[in-house]
């Protein structure tokens, strides 16, 4: 079970969370070719090292946010909010 | 290679079992093979040896970075079985069932192929009426289901205690799939190993693929590895989980990802439970070894890992389940627990395929594919033989991505 | 046998999901004398009214019951407007008090949540998990205050039960 | 009261005024409060406890704790379970066990005739045979004689297993001295600390040795430390608890086996701490020699322990063979409880044999090893070898060995961080660690005891720094100096013959000689040779015997044992309770469920309830008195068709969606066009998933500029909300659109067929309900039966529907209203099977089953949803895509099955000519319909609606049924009768 940084709520246990897989590029522009549409839809990236990815706190603030963790350490080591910074932010935010 | 049975056992028996052969050779390193197979798990031993049995093709080298056997092969939790739904799944797994039954005899090597059925234990009639299309659909094929009631189920497993009129979800019915069965999942690849190296195959221990390499017009010319270049006019990638760590190397992108599925074992108690006994509507599943040990199995970790250990949030749920079902065994004691890194294609069917790089072959996606060794060997064999899918494999291959022509047995039952 | 802790079903509170801009926000409430909390996930409290700030753009207004209709008027939750939207959130939830020397224990095994002084302060609230659905928790005096969607308190009812006591 | 013959008259730390009864495989014995069974059944002289795995040798007690590698018990009685190490049970009133894998018992056990065969029976041996005929015939009295104890009995007396949460600063494992002066000092600096050990009291070392602190017995220390300790409110202190797993984050998973609280039986601790400290000690290995398995063999580690803490000694005549210093401890204290030691085997040269020895009156054979062990039952004697070959043989009925120490370096490894081998140890200790962990004492490699305090003081100083804690001042207690710890490794003695029984792995009976013919076979490495012998994969997990497992592959392949390398370390630990895995999450609460205000009163009504989607709850069908399941369904289905039928739609899924950019939000999710819906109006809408795959359908109500109420079907509604979240804040941030999930927020009881207005008006409402003034698709705010609602006009079921949402503190009397104002016109509540009818009847399709996952609108002839101007919503290029192979596709069709009135099974497939063939389509639904007085389906057929009248054929297995192939719709096709 991970500990995973939300932006909004700090470091939270993992069963708060749904993991949505690896972030993938924007959707791609109507003009691009049907080859590049399905590599956009299916291909992912899967590489053992870090991997960007989304994560929604579902049970928690309802915030979706990325960071990027290593497939086999599961280390965080960038997130939205960084979490020695979370927790730091406070006030009105706008 | 030395034939086994009870009398050769008890010839070797006189000599202190000293003159007993290995079961593979380690020969050198070759600078070029006509083959090279990438894997010495199930899947590409299976290919080893059907290549050479079927297609009399044994200038082939299988390399594994680890020790062979090492991958999912030494970790799944056995289950074979050909319950899928789709017409393109069907006859493919029915295929690999039918080459199980007759293993050990054509290895020579007892695999403990127990055939045993699985019960799929239901508790919703949404499961109901799914598994009862696999059934209806499975009987074209030659996969089978019958049902039992209630009190069947609980005299053919009466330590199937839970799961009554009152509880959470009470069971509503069975249905019993008879061709599933179990195997001693090492000896699988034992076996493969020994009859695809007494073939003139070569295994290559500790020998890590690091690249795959490209001849100028593209296509393959061999493999960068941790001893060296290998060259080959063919190679296949039979990694599993690890399947896009060495494609990517040729800039081959494959819809595909990998994911970390665990598995525990109890402590060992006499025969308690002789089936599968699956539920998926918990997402639980079990089997008790011959050693006595249960073997359990639940749902994939959500997200993407190389790892092989276990997430505690998965593996709690498979726990919590299991023991709706079989409360007395909240007594009963984990014993080890451990997991596996496989790969699941974007309709989560397994893909068996030539690829845009001439003479490159992989076969993939399996994350529930100890059922499919034998077939998946015996196909991806027929295809780098051939140049031609094998019929039962044909609609694996990689074509389907191109149209979206999804094979999608999504709410597969929870067994792997 | 049991904890020594006290589960309590609370009655009906007026509550209204706010979401938006925060100054807009802190406009749309200003009248009720309540200010936006200043650090996330704690609330602020006014006469019987509690503020939560629940998520990045996202406030969670309690008040007692008999103040429901006036809220409702003068914070007009159907007024959709461009900057801020308030909905009456009333009925969605249920809500219990755990209180008792042993709450916290009780807290323990219901969440995953720290709901240590350091981590969790006095005026905490925040979304975590409960039994394993989602709920909102929030410090009291002498325990804790948590919420549920409404359709699952039978449910958490039970869960409580059974920790408590230790039966089944 | 008979006194227990190896009890010493006085020492340890038992209550010896506290007399146990107990019960051993059917015998009463007596033994003390602090004792485990097994320190009591040696205590009264039970020596043969057990009969081993394969051979079924008899065996007895080798060790004192968890490392037991040989006598497994199975308690009987109250909390039966199976497959108990008998050193780790605690002593108590009533206690019954009895020895497992043998029968009738282990003195006289019919299936030790398997050491006559043994020679048959090599690792692997049935790799080799019964082939023939197959498997499957010999796998049931194979199975029967494996396993250990049986599996725990059905009945459970009530108890409450319950898990729970832990959040701190700093965790300790391990309660011996270097665990305790690290919890002792991180308590003072104000830290959070749990510590845990897994024995009932801790101590560790300190209570198996007879160590001096301060010049008083060291209890006295452990005394003062808990007494500080249980002052303190941040600490918490687990004993009798095993620290089992080690996770990500770390993260400790904690059995803790006999809680204060009466009414939790175990208790399953997730904790978190900051820092993890690993102070697990170290285990003893054994030595590899001929009948090194001998009941009267123990660890030396063991003897010491019960000598100290049970006050008991295994035998009358020690011999102590080791290839350590670490063992001539045990000699000086045996000899100080005035038992003789007959000899110490040393296996070392005499020349690094030091201080140890000074002060024993004992033989001491340095460069000697015992060659074999004598006698069946019970160990008589051993013989003992020299380097030059001479033997000799002593008498003897007790042998202590000691192979070395092996720091418990599980956790540690569990936590993924690297061991390394340690050549003076010969061992293996921790390396570089992956988490926020550090190791002390022994289980670092310390086995001085002064210098490890010493240690684990400046490493938890540092810890607490690191932490921002200040380290609190504090003084080592004062120890006799003793002398390093210095050990020759020993792998097997020299000498050993083919065929010789030599235990590796004591409990699965893997013996050198299994090592040897898995090497030769080819399994060379430490993963091939486990997974052929079995060695380290019993109960123990080879606690005592892989460090010499792996000595053995290293020896025989002429490595380094560093180069063999460990197999993984896994959890547990040591096994423990599936129950304490799981917790309260049990009975009615193992999955969530559902309830809606009128969940209560349709239970009343006797309706039988089913699992919905999203964990609800609804009625299937309300079951008549002398009626079937059909009767019921039909009687509801007409009432509906005919008259007036009510249900509660409550679990639909709602949600308000506003903002400046709502239109072209709802633009984006759905396929057909909504910028043209009128404020106060609804349409339906299908949403597509980026695959192209039908996602979801339901409708959405306009009710302002940029305000609108969607709802999402009960099942996915949860999904829908995601997706929705997802676009929100992933793909479009800069857009203003907030959604509320308001499911809970509103109730709704839904009046629908032709009487339906008449009940309506009879429950008397302030809206103007003529078709006219309210026509199909449209809502209203106002009252009904004088509560506030909102009334929509949608159809599930093909007739005049009003959907009547209620908040749902009045959901309750609603309904009760309802029930009552529609009673003149024979109103009659409907569940979820009559609903299903009403659907198929209307050919709505209802996701489960016409939608699959393989479907997109055309496929349903809903082509007219995927707007033609609009290419940009979600998952239309995917259709485009999908549909430009030119591939036929499978498309929904009305059936008319000639089944005499029968249902055909949802599913079947439909295959050409009926064939036992892939299948060109399936009955996604078949329902009795009330309307047609006709079994109907809906299905899905290749090309299906260019074969509209076509007969086809449906496969039950070896039953066909002819089907006419219909329109997709059997009652109102043109909807006159919803729009009525
Ligand atoms: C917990 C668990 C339970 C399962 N249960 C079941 C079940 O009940 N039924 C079922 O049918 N299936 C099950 N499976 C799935 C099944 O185990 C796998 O699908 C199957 O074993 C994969 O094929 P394989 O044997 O060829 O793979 P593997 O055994 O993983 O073989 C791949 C090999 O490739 C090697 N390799 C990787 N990278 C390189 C490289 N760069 N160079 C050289 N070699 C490399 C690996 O070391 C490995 O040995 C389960 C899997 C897991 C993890
Ligand atoms: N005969 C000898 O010379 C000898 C032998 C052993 C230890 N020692 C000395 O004694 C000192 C021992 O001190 P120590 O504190 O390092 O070890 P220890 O062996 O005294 O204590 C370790 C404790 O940890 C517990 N433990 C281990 N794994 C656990 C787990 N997973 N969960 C819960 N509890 C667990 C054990 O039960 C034990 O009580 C060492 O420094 C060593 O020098 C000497
Ligand atoms: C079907 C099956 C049964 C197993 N039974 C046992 C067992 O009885 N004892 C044991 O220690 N491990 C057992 N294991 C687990 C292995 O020890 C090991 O954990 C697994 O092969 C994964 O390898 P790893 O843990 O070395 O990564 C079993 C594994 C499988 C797949
Ligand atoms: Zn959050």
């Amino acid at each position: 079970m991970l500990i995973l940084p939300c932006p909004f709520c700090g470091q939270r246990d993992e069963s708060e969370f749904v993991n949505a897989g690896p972030t993938k590029p924007s959707r791609p522009d109507a003009n691009v070719s049907d080859a590049e549409w399905v590599d956009w839809l299916t291909v992912p990236e899967n590489p053992i090292g870090y991997i960007e990815e989304k994560w929604w706190h579902a049970k928690g603030c309802g915030k979706w946010f990325t960071i990027k963790r290593h497939t086999v350490t599961h280390e965080i080591v960038t997130a939205d909010v960084m979490p020695d910074d979370v927790g730091k932010r406070t006030g009105e935010t706008t | 290679m030395a034939k086994f049975s009870a009398f050769s056992l008890a010839w070797n028996a006189l000599s202190h079992h000293r003159n007993w052969t290995r079961y593979w050779q380690n020969p050198p390193l070759a600078k070029k093979y006509e083959v090279l197979i990438i894997g010495a798990g199930g899947h590409g031993l299976a290919t080893a040896h059907y290549l050479a049995k079927n297609h009399g093709i044994t200038d082939t080298a299988v390399l594994e970075k680890g020790w062979l056997g090492g991958g999912n092969i030494a970790r799944n939790t056995v289950t074979v079985r050909s319950n899928y739904l789709r017409d393109e799944s069907l006859p493919f797994f029915v295929k690999s069932v039918s080459l199980f039954e007759g293993l050990s005899k054509d290895l020579n090597f007892n695999l403990m192929y127990s055939n045993r059925s699985m019960i799929d234990v239901i508790q919703t009639y949404p499961k109901m009426r799914e598994i009862r299309r696999r059934m209806m659909n499975g009987y074209l094929h030659g996969s089978s289901y019958s049902s039992i009631d209630v009190a069947e189920l609980r005299r053919r497993v009466p330590a199937l205690t839970g799961g009554g009129p009152e509880s959470r979800l009470p069971i509503i019915g069975a249905m019993v799939h008879k061709e599933a069965a179990t195997c001693r999942h090492d000896g699988v690849a034992w076996g493969y190993a020994r009859s695809a190296s007494t073939r003139g195959v070569e295994i290559h221990q500790h020998t890590e693929v690091k690249n795959l390499l490209r001849d100028k017009d593209g296509t393959i010319k061999g493999v960068e590895t941790n001893r060296g270049t290998v060259l080959a006019n063919k190679v296949a990638v039979v990694v599993s989980g690890h399947t896009t760590t060495i494609t990517e190397t040729a800039g081959l992108r494959l819809p595909i990802k990998s994911f970390n599925l665990a598995a525990f074992v109890s402590e060992p108690v006499k025969p308690l439970i002789d089936v599968i006994v699956n539920c998926p509507d918990l997402g639980v599943y079990l089997n008790q070894s011959d050693k006595g040990e249960l073997v359990i199995g639940g749902a994939p970790d959500p997200g993407q890992s190389f790892r092989r250990d276990v997430k505690q949030n998965v593996f709690e749920e498979a726990v919590v389940t299991m023991l709706e079902l079989f409360p007395a065994f909240r007594r009963l004691k984990l014993l080890r627990q451990w997991g596996g890194v496989l790969d699941i294609a974007h309709d989560a069917t397994p893909i068996i395929s030539a690829t845009d790089i001439p003479g490159l072959f992989v076969s993939c996606g399996w994350w529930g594919g100890f059922k499919a060794v034998p077939a998946g060997g015996y196909t991806l064999a027929h295809l780098i033989a051939t140049g031609q899918p094998h019929n039962v494999a044909a609609p694996f291959t990689l074509d389907r991505f191109h149209h979206l022509d999804f094979i999608v047995e999504s709410g597969t039952t929870t067994a792997r | 046998m049991g904890y020594q802790a006290t589960i309590k079903k609370l009655g009906f509170s007026a509550i209204f999901d706010i979401k938006g801009d925060a100054s807009a926000a802190s406009k749309r409430i200003s009248h009720l004398g309540l200010v936006l909390p200043s650090e996330v996930n704690t609330a602020t409290e006014k006469d019987g009214q509690y503020l939560c700030w629940v998520g990045e753009n996202h406030w969670l207004l309690l008040a007692p019951a008999e103040k429901e209709n006036q809220l409702l008027e003068t914070l007009a939750p159907h007024d959709p407007a461009m900057d801020c939207r308030i909905v009456l959130l009333s009925d969605a939830y249920t809500f219990f008090t755990v209180t008792g020397n042993q709450a916290d224990e009780i807290l323990a095994i219901a969440s995953p949540l720290d709901i240590r002084l350091i981590n969790f302060p006095k005026n905490a609230a925040t979304y975590s998990e409960l039994f394993g659905i989602g709920g909102l928790i929030m410090r009291r005096r002498n325990g804790y205050l948590i919420a549920v969607e409404r359709s699952y308190t039978d449910m958490i009812a039970i869960y409580f039960e059974k920790v408590v006591t230790g039966k089944g | 009261m008979i006194k227990a013959p190896f009890r010493l008259p006085s020492g340890g730390m038992i209550d010896r005024r506290k007399h146990i009864e107990f019960e051993f495989n059917g015998k009463a014995y007596f033994g003390h409060e602090g004792d485990t069974l097994a320190s009591a059944l040696l205590a009264n002289g039970v020596f043969l406890t057990a009969r081993s795995f394969k051979y079924h040798r008899p065996r007895g007690i080798m060790g004192a704790g968890v490392e037991e590698p040989s006598c497994l018990v199975e308690l009987l009685g109250e909390n039966a379970a199976g497959n108990h190490p008998a050193t780790t049970i605690r002593l108590r009133p009533g206690l019954a066990a009895k020895s497992v894998n043998c029968w009738p018992s282990p003195n006289f056990d019919l299936l030790s005739i398997n050491q006559l065969f043994s020679r048959f029976l090599p690792a692997g041996f049935y790799y080799k045979t019964f082939m023939w005929p197959n498997w499957h015939l010999f796998e049931p009295s194979i199975r029967q004689a494996a396993g250990l104890a049986a599996a725990p009995d059905e009945q459970i007396p009530a108890q409450h297993y319950e898990t729970r949460y832990w959040h701190g600063d700093v965790l300790i494992v391990g309660g011996g001295p270097c665990g305790l002066l690290a919890a002792l000092v991180a308590s003072r600096s104000g830290a959070r600390v749990m510590i845990i050990d897994e024995n009932p009291h801790p101590g560790g070392y300190l209570r198996a040795s007879q160590t001096m602190m301060n010049g008083k017995p060291a209890l006295d220390w452990i005394t003062a430390i808990r007494t500080e300790l249980d002052a303190n409110s941040e600490v918490t202190q687990l004993w009798d608890s095993t620290g089992w797993g080690y996770r990500e984050n770390n993260l400790l998973m904690v059995t803790e086996r006999n809680p204060s609280e009466a009414h939790v039986f175990q208790r399953g601790w997730k904790a978190r701490a900051r820092h993890v400290i690993l102070a697990t000690g170290a285990i003893e290995r054994n030595l590899v020699f001929t009948n090194n398995d001998r009941p009267g063999i123990m660890l030396a580690s063991a003897v010491q322990r019960y000598l100290n803490e049970f006050g008991v000694i295994p035998g009358r005549l020690p011999i102590i063979f080791t290839n350590n210093n670490s063992a001539y401890q045990l000699a000086h204290e045996l000899q100080a409880a005035g038992t003789k030691v007959t000899a110490i085997v040393d296996s070392r040269p005499t020349d690094v044999i030091g201080s140890e020895k000074n002060g024993l009156e004992i033989p001491i054979y340095a460069a000697h090893q015992i060659s074999t062990a004598h006698g069946g039952k019970h160990l008589h004697a051993v013989s003992i070898h020299a380097k030059d070959g001479v033997t000799k043989k002593l008498d003897c009925d007790l042998l202590a060995v000691s192979g070395g120490w092996n720091p418990a370096v599980h956790l540690f490894s569990q936590s993924r961080s690297d061991l390394a081998y340690d050549e003076g140890l010969a061992s293996f200790v921790p390396d570089k660690q992956a988490q926020k962990l550090s190791c002390v004492g022994a289980a670092a490699g310390m086995m001085n005891m002064a210098s490890a305090m010493d240690k684990t003081v400046s490493a938890i100083t540092t810890i607490l720094g690191e932490l921002g804690f200040e380290s609190p001042t504090f003084t080592l207690p004062e120890l006799v100096p003793s002398p390093n710890y210095h050990l020759y490794p020993l792998w097997h003695v020299d000498g050993m013959k083919p065929g010789d029984k030599a235990f590796v792995d004591i409990q699965n009976d893997v013996t050198l000689d299994d090592i040897g013919l898995a090497m030769r076979e080819g399994f060379d490495t430490v993963e091939h040779v486990k997974r052929y012998t079995t060695a380290g994969m019993g109960i123990d997990q080879g606690k005592v015997g892989n460090v010499n497992v792996i000595g053995n592959i290293a020896k025989i392949s002429k490595k380094q044992p560093g180069d063999i390398g460990t197999t993984t370390f896994r959890a547990p630990f040591t096994p423990v309770d599936f129950g304490s895995i799981a917790g309260q999450r049990n009975g009615a609460t193992v999955l969530p469920f559902r309830h809606t205000p009128i969940t209560q009163w349709n239970k009343e009504q006797g309706a039988i309830m089913y699992e919905a989607g999203a964990r609800w709850q609804r009625p299937g069908y309300f079951p008549i008195v002398g009626g079937s399941m059909q009767d019921a369904i039909n009687t509801e289905a007409n009432a509906v068709r005919f008259g007036v039928g009510v249900y509660d739609g409550s679990p639909l899924g709602k949600f308000d969606i506003s903002g400046r950019d709502a239109a072209a939000f709802i633009d984006l999710l759905y396929t057909n066009d909504f910028n043209d819906l009128e404020i106060g109006m609804g349409r339906y809408g299908i949403m597509l998933n980026d695959d192209g795959m039908i996602l979801d359908d339901g409708v959405t109500f306009k009710l302002a500029e940029n305000h609108y109420l969607m709802s999402a079907s009960t099942g996915f509604a949860d999904l829908v909300f995601r997706h929705m979240e997802y676009l929100l804040q992933v793909e479009c941030p800069n857009w203003q659109v907030w959604i509320t999930p308001v499911t809970s927020q509103w109730c709704n009881a839904t009046i629908c067929g032709p009487k339906a207005r008449d009940v309506l008006a009879a429950l008397g409402t302030s809206v103007d309900i003529s078709n006219k003034a309210f026509p199909f698709m449209a809502m209203r705010d106002g009252s009904v039966a004088d509560m506030p609602a909102r009334i929509c006009r949608v159809s599930f079921t093909g007739e005049v529907s009003f959907e009547i949402n209620v908040w749902p503190r009045h959901a309750e009397a609603l309904w009760l209203r309802i029930m009552e104002a529609g009673t003149p016109f024979g109103i009659v509540p409907v569940g979820s099977e009559t609903s299903h009818v009403l659907r198929v009847e209307k050919g709505f399709l209802s996701l489960g089953h016409e939608v699959d996952g393989t479907v997109d609108p055309f496929d349903l002839g809903m082509g007219w949803i995927m707007s033609s101007k609009k290419s940009h919503s979600i998952g239309r290029r995917s259709v485009d895509i999908r549909r430009s192979s030119g591939k036929q596709r499978r498309e929904l069709i009305g059936l008319i099955p000639e089944s005499g009135g029968e249902l055909v099974p949802e599913g079947a497939p439909i295959t050409p000519n009926g064939d036992r063939i892939a299948s060109e389509g399936f009955v996604s639904a078949c329902v009795w319909s009330v309307v047609n007085k006709q079994v109907i389906a809906l299905g899905l057929l290749i090309n299906g609606r260019a074969r509209i009248g076509e007969t086809v054929i449906i496969r039950d297995q070896e039953r066909t049924i002819k089907a006419i192939v219909t329109k997709p719709c059997f009652h109102d096709p043109m909807g006159h009768r919803l729009r009525g």
